[in-house]
């Protein structure tokens, strides 16, 4: 059975960081046909500062790596996905508690108690930003933590299946109907982390 | 673009308004802009902040009579929360802070971890969300409108108020009724380029114009073929009327996005007045220039609010910052 | 382009001047701005005027603290003597009219005819001729350099000396000490297109900029693959220093050509400091915007003034324009 | 023999304005490539506003029509284009005097004279405005007032020559070396103008 400590963790977020680097410039372009060109260039900062803290502070429990991780992305990315990605990791860490190794079905609960946590995202006033909808990052991942178990390939292709839907949440729903035919930044982003956790796993798993 | 490369340009910027005006405390490297004699004593701090990207708004609008601190985030990304947090701790006198937000996804979430830091560290803070563009629709399924010009207008009048002694909650109160009085809508000749991107956010060939952009080179909601000085005054002013419909004389912001030209600017704004006139809205005053901007899109944005006596003395109080000054 | 038809874009922004500046008295129909409360009783009166097109430059310099009245001339094209006869005979309180006039020949012939006829109903003029543009070398066989920048500090400069009652003599003493104290070179990131013409007056590909342009759209001297911000700062800074060899603190302004974004234009600043500083320069202070501009035209260009104490105090002195305020 | 009268002049004027207003688009773009282009708009502004003026006050001497129409360009024209047709045509007028007809050579006399006392261009403070210069369009056009008389046609390809030279006067002359090898505006408006009053020449002799 596949059991997931501090290593693996740091690996994921490594990976990420890799997985963002390399498709920055695409996740940018898609923010600039719906929104205003930065999710790219917002994420590599993001998980370049997440890779230098979690070098340097090496923090030894799955929970610690992931609630570091997301209070860095919360102090450099800014932005729409800055709070939502910081947030979800931050509260996915706090709830493993500092257990210094997790199962597979530890995470999947942890990421889905973060995610129902990650309702800093509705105080806007009421305006409509109280809950994580469509495009959330979080949501996104959550319900793809499947993935991780069966160690398929969740990257790469995510979000290509809003483009028949509408925007209701971010920049992208100022567009109304033009959003439609569009591929969300932020789901596309969600798939890329997804995607890192599931090679993260495969790399484990074939090295166990 | 006049840049070294896209990650130094924020800081670069910083490091430049501080040589340029020594009555600005400009924190580089956290990212904050403080009016020098801050805290002042008894009065309410007010802190806003943003994306950068819409110069002068927020560092150019601190100072005596307007804000307490700007909090400048990468271009057209909210800044983050330690910011805040640290220009709130910087201003408060013990009277309280008052954040002015736009609405945002990013910006009111980064606000929102900001106040809940800032009240753990004793900083009471309240907050006002700016929500006055018309051209997107306020609906439970959006986030709703966008905040753009009315945040110059939010800024300027609550802080005469906090400049005047109002506590906290009234200071709040005065600026959610600028904002409830206040609606906007913007236009782009032409798309923006970020630094980060180098080539426009999106295709608007010459000879055509998109109605009901944003602040963040996101594209409108329409595209049309170029239309007349006048013709743009009629559509825009009667698309902010049909929201807003004043009963009272209005403030009005005739704003360019950054790369129209003042003399456009000013011809622009002699159709807003004959549209004004024409519909029988009484103008009380009547600000014209690059406030709000969008780096180098060329475009406008008209903003009216509707004024009672009060918020117009409030507006006319004196002001004292690098992009707003008037009075005494 | 946001305008009408090109044939009414100068009167159209007259009006709309008219309409934001309650200050100013605006005559549309003869192009001319003047404060409303000229003539100022045994005050030297300062006309100035040129092509329009360079706005703030020089109708939101019109007020207490600068100058007495503007005349703008259609885009790019000095105004005719008709308006300078006018904005004299308002202005002149019998203590006689400075006419400030950038080096071109319009400009020149125009003010020149202008002041015969002023002369000839009785009110004396004086007249300054502001040459700070380095990139064109002064010589007998040409026109000689260019008025940019420097038009800015000689009209804040010398209206300072005429607030504080200086005959015109004086007045004009100073203002030829500021051209001559200061210098300019300009950069242009794009071309600039005019209303008349519509498309732009000179092809400048993105990723070349051209070093030592003017204000008209006039192509520069060079041409060079794009140069980072820093790079620009030290080709620019050094071409007016080159000239210029101050021995005393400079007033700096970092101008914008009109479609440069603030946050470059801060952040060019911070490079201009930098070399500055490296030359063991000392800065007295400096103005950052977009205040000698054309039209759409995306560039910066660097203007320094060499002050003693006599022009620092006159420059600090209290100015109350739509485009330059300060003091009291 | 031809003689001319006011009817010729106002005829000439008239010509001219069609000229400039049919090639105001050419004039802008040679002055685009080396000034600040708009010598076409400023002359086309400049000349139907002699046109409408003369229509209107019917000036009855030949030397009334030519002052009319230089005041009217000084007024309405701006630039350097402006002061130095209109002072030409202006003092051209004056040394006509309120004769009712002159000949062709007190013409060719009468422009000589304004074109040496257009001396206000070089009231520059001595910064080499003080000589009418190489595009001078009164120097031009005092030179060729020859072609009047002989009634040959000079019109179009004035300027043409000029492209081998480098400009030493107005704002083409900051180009330095990169103003060789393009056409003068001022010297191609010159060449319509002369152009205009050779073709009312013709027109005149030939009804005559
Ligand atoms: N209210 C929201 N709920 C869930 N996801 C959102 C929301 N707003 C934005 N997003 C996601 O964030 C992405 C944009 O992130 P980013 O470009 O980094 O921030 P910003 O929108 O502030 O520029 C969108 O593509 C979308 O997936
Ligand atoms: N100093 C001068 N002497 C003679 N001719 C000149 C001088 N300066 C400019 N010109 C002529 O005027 C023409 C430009 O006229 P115009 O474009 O109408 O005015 P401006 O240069 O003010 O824009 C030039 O092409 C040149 O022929
Ligand atoms: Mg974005
Ligand atoms: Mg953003
Ligand atoms: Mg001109
Ligand atoms: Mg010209």
């Amino acid at each position: 059975m596949l059991v997931l400590d501090a290593e693996f963790f740091r690996r994921w977020m490594s990976a990420a960081a890799a997985a963002v680097d390399r498709e920055a410039g695409r996740l940018t372009e898609l923010d600039s046909a719906i929104g205003d060109a930065d999710h790219g260039s917002n994420l590599q900062r993001g998980f370049a500062a997440v890779a230098a803290v979690l070098d340097k502070e090496q923090p030894a429990a799955p929970g610690a790596v992931l609630a570091l991780a997301g209070r860095q992305l919360i102090s450099t990315v800014g932005g729409a996905s800055g709070p939502l990605y910081g947030t979800l990791l931050r509260r996915t860490g706090k709830a493993l508690g500092d257990e210094a190794e997790v199962t597979p079905e530890r995470l999947a609960e942890a990421l889905r108690a973060g995610r129902r946590r990650g309702g800093a995202a509705g105080r806007g006033e009421g305006r409509g930003q109280d809950d994580a909808g469509r495009a959330d990052p979080g949501g996104r991942r959550a319900r793809r933590v499947a993935v991780v178990r069966r160690g398929a390939d969740g990257g790469g292709r995510g979000g290509a299946r809003d483009r028949t839907l509408q925007a209701r949440k971010g920049r992208a729903s100022y567009l109304g109907e033009r959003s439609i035919g569009h591929q969300d930044p932020g789901a596309t982003s969600s798939a890329l982390l997804i995607g890192a956790l599931a090679d993260t796993a495969d790399s484990t798993e074939g090295a166990a | 673009m006049l840049i070294n490369v896209a990650e130094t340009v924020v800081a670069d910027a910083l490091r430049g308004m501080a040589a340029a005006h020594p009555q600005l405390t400009v924190d580089v490297e956290n990212r904050v802009v403080v009016r020098r004699d801050a805290p002042v004593a008894d009065k309410v701090g007010l802190v806003s902040g943003g994306g950068s990207g819409h110069e002068p708004l927020h560092g150019g609008f601190v100072g005596p009579g307007m804000l307490s601190a700007a909090c400048p985030g990468e271009v057209f990304t909210s800044p983050v929360p330690d910011q805040m947090v640290r220009a709130a701790a910087g201003v408060d006198s013990g009277q309280g802070v008052l954040f002015v937000v736009k609405n945002y996804t990013g910006d009111v979430l980064n606000f929102d971890m900001a106040a809940e830091l800032a009240e753990d560290e004793g900083v009471r803070v309240a907050k006002v969300v700016v929500d006055d563009d018309v051209a997107v629709t306020d609906s439970l399924f959006t986030a709703g409108r966008r905040g753009t010009g009315a945040t110059l207008f939010v800024e300027k009048i609550a802080a005469a108020a906090a400049e005047e002694g109002a506590p906290l909650d009234r200071v709040a109160a005065v600026a959610r009724q600028v904002n409830e009085s206040s609606r906007s809508f913007g236009v782009a000749l032409s798309a923006v380029t970020t630094p980060a991107k180098g080539s426009p956010t999106f295709d608007l060939p010459p000879g055509e114009l998109e109605l009901g952009i944003g602040i963040h080179g996101e594209p409108g909601r329409e595209r049309r073929p170029m239309m007349t000085s006048g013709e743009i005054a009629d559509f825009v002013v009667d698309a902010v009327l049909e929201d807003l419909r004043p009963t009272r004389p209005v403030l009005v912001l005739v704003n360019g996005m950054g790369a129209t030209p003042l003399l456009e600017l000013y011809g622009f704004n002699a159709e807003v007045q004959r549209v004004l006139s024409g519909r029988g809205v009484a103008v009380a005053r009547t600000l014209v220039g690059n406030y709000v901007t969008s780096l180098d899109m060329a475009g406008c944005s008209v903003t009216l609010c509707q004024v009672d006596e009060e918020l117009l003395r409030l507006w006319d109080a004196p002001v004292e910052t690098a992009a707003l000054r008037w009075g005494r």
